[in-house]
């Protein structure tokens, strides 16, 4: 009786989506034509194999980084939640990779649909081959930016959890993280990076139009999944019982190590060339990144008289995010000062404003991700400079851009709460998001997936 | 003098040191144990083999008080462990012969507090 | 024969099984607890949060002696686990009823040593 | 009442666990513990420093029990750890002054089951 | 008098090596001429800067899924053994390539022996510097191709200690290894991947002719480390005392994390360029993966009602078998069915196969890497296109190409059962293969490496 | 009170700093000038694809060796000291950075200045850009360069701390690292490195003289930091207490997988160019590791009856170290060689000499990159052959290579004992080197970062 319902809510779910999914094939259905011949008409260009080797690498180092998280994640939990992070961002990297290939890609990248979603003319990777698409990028196949994406694709719903770590249903977090990514993430991901998106610095037909600059993925991908993340900490409620230590600190600087490693390919990879961008964006990043750290480090140092090392793994992730959006637009001085923004600001937010609001935002999700996006794809208004990414902002003299990246900020703010919002209660309805009370005091390791992390007597 | 020994459930940790606190019982030792009682534990299963686990986790008290300090103690646990489902624990008295504070050299009653 | 607890700061552990080596106790079982005392923790801080942790990384040291080696054994462990600073811990001692080694089935206070 | 100790090998954990439950004494509680005895330990290398290393790995019953089951207990533990060889470990017997079940508030022997 | 003993049983195995590989040397002293000849003959290539980036990169990606197989297998085992597992995998990856770089390169690779070895003559790297071996690689310096393979032949017998894992001696072991290495992993290789080899797909000149289609080592790798595994549990027989839960599942995780990371080298490696086809072998492996991974999570959640971390990583590493032969061949959509093959057919032999015949495959190196291997294999036969790698399998009207698949997992699986028995056996008569019980019950870190794993008092 | 004079103690240190760096500035003022006309003349030269992703991701493979560096060490401490290793590691990475961009790359790499440092012309990355730099390396862009050095300027001092864990005041550590780096590594690397460094291969015209030979970074990078940790261990004294065995050599071991991935960025990245000579120092990496991996294996066997993991670890850096500043001039085979002796001597080191003269190394920095490098530095000397990387050592005919190789090492060992040494005793003079004994008792963890690595009761 008991499982039937579930199986039945399951169904219903599924049968929602599915339905979804139709009527975006139906309506997109003419516009998908024009997107393919469109498509076709790309001229026709050489592949390079130093390009295709560095996005090639940055895949496997943008994939690397969810189990990075995965570490940096669940060391923090209690041991006995530990699985359940892991576990978690496992399931998001088969879900949506599975997504992505099938349909997300195409409604994230295909031809545009009015500025607002890409039609299913991509989907199954149809016409996604080793040609590259020379609007997204020249040099390289097509299919190897189809796979860089979906990286990015995986890891921001998996930044999400952190919000709702040790009290989250296993099989509503499945439910919730697909219809998310295929709701949020790809439409945002279609307005600011896709051609012709609305926000983007594009038009369908790839001619350069005013748009938001996010080289990498602020807006997209950390905005997105930090607001995600804050509408998760207040639908869910808080966690029974007091806080408690991070279980394993070493798993949180390891998993921080991985981040790091990893973002190399996730911001420089997404020059989409192993050229002077890459390397500026790498360089951006790494120092934007080495600024925050010790900056979170002085914070600690001044308001608690020592300096932590979760603190400085946090900065660190901080200044990794806001740099995202900037790394190829400003130049490394300038990094400097987006990097210190970034632990100054969620900082704060960490330690006043989390306090003030009570949310549990059990990991820092929307503290670190929410926040230091938001700050990074303003500073990238604020910093950017044409000598490096083809664009001035505010302190170059020209505020126009600062103000739309505030506006790219506002709506992706905006979209993301109100719709994460919506799937979270519908969630919850059909499947329920929370674990009992009970559950939630043993572990979900062992009431979710009946497994307990580490052996206690041996 | 009595050595009291308590299992209880690891959650519980926290409000029954609370409640000790507020009855001025501040001197408490903790440690893991796994404990196999009437509570019956969920099965592991690791890729298909099935581990019946019969022990659970639990934590164990050792609080040692003079004899007025006893149903105190005991309460406090009681309240603060309770919850009425199977595997709260239990609570064990045993009597003390001798009592030393290494620092002072102190010894019975007094060294106890 | 008697039961002896004794809770000492785990950095003491080596001076303190030394010392029972050169009095001819060899037989000892050790255990990690925590222990909340008159000692204060230093508050750890995560993101900002603060965690009080009262409790304190101690190590249990449980001894069985006959009672001619009591006095020997309590003298061992004040004079390694001393330093005079608050936290260094308690001594109990327990009435021991029986003793049986597994391997030959010996009881009483042939059994201990 | 009696309170009973027992620290053996790792490995005879298990044998013991189903002996105890063979014989109906289904309550235990278990830890780690380090054990220094007779047994001498492998010397452990670190970059060519030796580390002595006293200290054993051990496991640690404690099983508390009405009079009756007293011999049951120690019979099982005896039966299921005994290999006959150095580090087989002890059974020590404490006598119990009180026990109280936490969910029910129960005392005395009938708490102990 | 023992440690005599020792020494002397060492020695009569080095002697037998020795022997051994004289006599190859001999044997094969004609054709290494010729050989060495043909290979002069191959004209000079350009080197590419891209794909001489790639397949670097990928070697090092692929040197690194041995200690990350290290932690996948060192986190399932009980502490008291956990090193054990590690120092196995180190000394593999020592042993492995001082072998490789001597003679095994030139045994599995060099100029052709009648099909079934390559001769000695490019022994010591004899020859194998930065020009192109155009008929291996025409774009890479036949050094890059060397050390690519060798990271192959590192890994491969470091699969198999799954099955012997918490009982074996270490000196047993290392012989073993290096023995195997040499007369089974060698060959084999040779057959399916040295010119020439009797189921490859080029003759000793290069010529195509038709041969069994394994791009990144189904048969010389998963088939021949897994079958192998099989023999391993059935000779060193069953542990002592019951099973018990994995000691660090997080290890575990960690492991398969970097598994999956490196795989891409592995895979999309074997391209030997950074190219469209490389692109098609990194994302048939990613896809594929992501299929096995939720497919376990659905058999467990199926089988027993909730999905596990530890499923879910073994289908993962299911998957990555699985598509090892077939990324190259077939399209990312058929890699979701292989990938889905993978995890059902694996779940089967782990769940019930096991279970049935009773033998102790401690980590499941069989019902993962031989099952899964043979399942690859013959799928390659099945989804292969002309389109992707140039050969069609039998859902593309080739038959044909699936009995030779088929042929040559037969092949693999015979020659290795057979040989790494006798091997086996001939350790343990020399040597003995197991521990004491005294020894297993303690623990082989303290037994076998006089060191512990973690403190327990500190 | 007591606050009051730690800020004022560091505000000493920091004017002190200033003090230098303006001197410097001033200084060199003029040389800059000239220096930056030199770069300007430089001719322009066609980046390469191949080689800028190759060389991004050999920053990336380096940095992350970093952290792999904290888990060797963190492994190995008690476990209440485990977060100050890893704090400090992170440290470094962030401190350094800052330093390397604002001006010590400048003072390493910039306009010589008679043949002992850089001038400040290129401080905050001015002129270091998409263009290449053609005297250090003329296919990839300038800043690429920059940031690849970036990553060993970061790893030389986090090698040192391995001397002094477990008892270093985290400030006094932070103080002494910005110093040494700046007066100790930058010369240092100017010397060797630096286009008219006076023990370079280059004149500041880029032509080339007569010079010692450091491929990858021996002398610069581990002949300095392991006679600065030697110094450490001189001035710090011993720990207090006995000593205790490592509380995780899973992590440990995990790090040196780590370090061993990311050493192939180090070492193969040097050649700046993904070319065959890439491919020989990728190769011979592999094997000088594996052979001292086994050969630390054997000396355990013989002197300690067992093989121990930790040995087998120590042994693989230890060949790691040697193989540094040879793998571009030997070959794979003399690679064995050098690997071979390496552990040899590092064993040696380790197990005798250290327990004669008492110096408490806690983790064997000295005994490891000390004297590996010094054998490393010398064996270059040994077995260079031109047909490898241009240069003839003893063994081929050229005995003189031998004997600049030797002054090279001399002149830095000297510099860089006294003043690591000086260096040491003025922080210690002005915030005081070590924590108190009931700090160490308690643990760096707790009393420097208030925080502990792991949970106990959960
Ligand atoms: N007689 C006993 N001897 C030793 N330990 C016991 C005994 N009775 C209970 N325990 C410990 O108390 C824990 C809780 O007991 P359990 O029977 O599960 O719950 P309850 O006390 O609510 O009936 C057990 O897991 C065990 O560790
Ligand atoms: N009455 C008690 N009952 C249980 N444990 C105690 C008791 N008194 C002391 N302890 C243990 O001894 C440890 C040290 O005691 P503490 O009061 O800090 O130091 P001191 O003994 O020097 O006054 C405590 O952390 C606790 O583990
Ligand atoms: N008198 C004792 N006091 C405390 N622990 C003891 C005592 N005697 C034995 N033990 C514990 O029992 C374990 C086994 O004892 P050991 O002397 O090695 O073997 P056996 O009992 O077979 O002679 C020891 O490691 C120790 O933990």
């Amino acid at each position: 009786m008991m499982k039937k319902s579930i199986v039945g809510r399951a169904g219903l779910l599924c049968g929602l989506f599915g339905i979804m999914m139709m009527l975006a094939g139906n309506g997109y259905g003419q516009e998908a034509v024009a997107g393919a011949v469109a498509a076709a008409a790309a001229p026709a260009s050489a592949v390079s194999a130093g390009d295709t080797a560095w996005v090639l690498m940055s895949s496997a180092l943008v994939l690397l980084m969810t189990p990075g998280l995965a570490f940096f994640y669940g060391g923090l939990v209690r041991k006995k939640n530990v699985l359940s992070i892991l576990m978690q961002c496992f399931m998001v990297i088969c879900l949506i990779t599975l997504q992505w290939v099938l349909f997300g890609y195409s409604l994230a990248f295909g031809p545009d649909v009015k500025g607002w979603i890409g039609n299913l003319s991509w989907a199954c990777l149809k016409g996604v081959g080793a040609e590259p698409f020379t609007n997204y990028a020249a040099t390289i196949p097509h299919s190897v930016f189809m796979i860089f994406q979906a990286m990015f694709a995986v890891i921001t719903p998996a930044l999400i959890l952190g919000a709702f770590a040790e009290r989250m249903k296993f099989s509503a977090f499945c439910a919730f993280i697909l219809l998310w990514a295929t709701l949020v993430y790809d439409p945002v991901a279609h307005w600011v990076w896709g051609l012709g998106g609305f926000l983007s610095r594009f038009d369908a037909a790839g001619n350069a139009v005013p748009g938001a600059l996010d080289f990498a993925g602020g807006t997209v991908v950390h905005i997105n999944a930090g607001i995600a993340a804050l509408a998760a900490a207040l639908v869910m409620g808080k966690r029974v019982g007091p806080t408690s230590p991070p279980h394993s600190l070493p798993f949180a600087v390891l998993g921080a190590g991985l981040l790091w490693f990893g973002w190399f390919g996730f911001n420089a990879g997404s020059a989409l060339a192993a050229n002077g961008l890459a390397a500026n964006a790498f360089i951006a990043t790494h120092v934007a990144t080495a600024m925050a750290g010790l900056t979170w480090a002085i914070c600690d140092w001044l308001w608690h008289k020592k300096a932590t090392t979760l603190g400085m793994i946090t900065g660190a992730v901080a200044g990794l995010v806001a740099i995202t959006p900037a790394c190829g637009f400003v130049s490394p001085m300038s990094a400097i000062w987006i990097g210190a923004g970034a632990s100054i600001i969620c900082f704060i937010a960490v330690t006043f404003i989390k306090a003030v609001f009570k949310y549990d935002d059990t990991l820092d999700a929307f503290g670190v991700h929410g926040v230091g996006g938001i700050w990074g794809a303003l500073a990238t208004g604020i910093w950017a400079e044409k000598s490096v990414g083809g664009f001035d902002g505010l302190l170059h003299g020209n505020p126009g851009q600062f103000l739309i990246q505030l506006k790219a900020v506002l709506v992706t703010m905006v979209y993301s709460f109100v719709v994460s919002f919506v799937l979270l209660k519908l969630v919850d309805k059909i499947i329920g998001l929370r674990v009992t009370e009970h559950e939630e005091r043993v572990g979900l390791d062992l009431t979710q997936h009946k497994e307990a992390g580490y052996t206690t007597i041996d | 003098m009595k050595y009291i020994v308590a299992i209880i459930q690891p959650d519980r940790l926290d409000s029954v040191l609370d409640l000790l606190e507020k009855k001025e019982i501040h001197l408490v030792t903790v440690s893991n144990v796994m404990g196999r009682g009437r509570q019956k534990g969920i099965a592991a299963v690791y890729r298909s083999h099935k581990e019946v686990g019969s022990l659970l986790k639990k934590v164990k008290l050792e609080i040692v008080v003079n004899e007025e300090f006893v149903k105190p103690t005991v309460e406090a646990i009681t309240e603060g462990a309770r919850t009425g489902e199977i595997g709260d624990g239990k609570i064990f008295v045993l009597e003390l012969k001798e009592c030393l504070r290494i620092r002072t050299g102190e010894t019975g009653s007094v060294a106890i507090g």
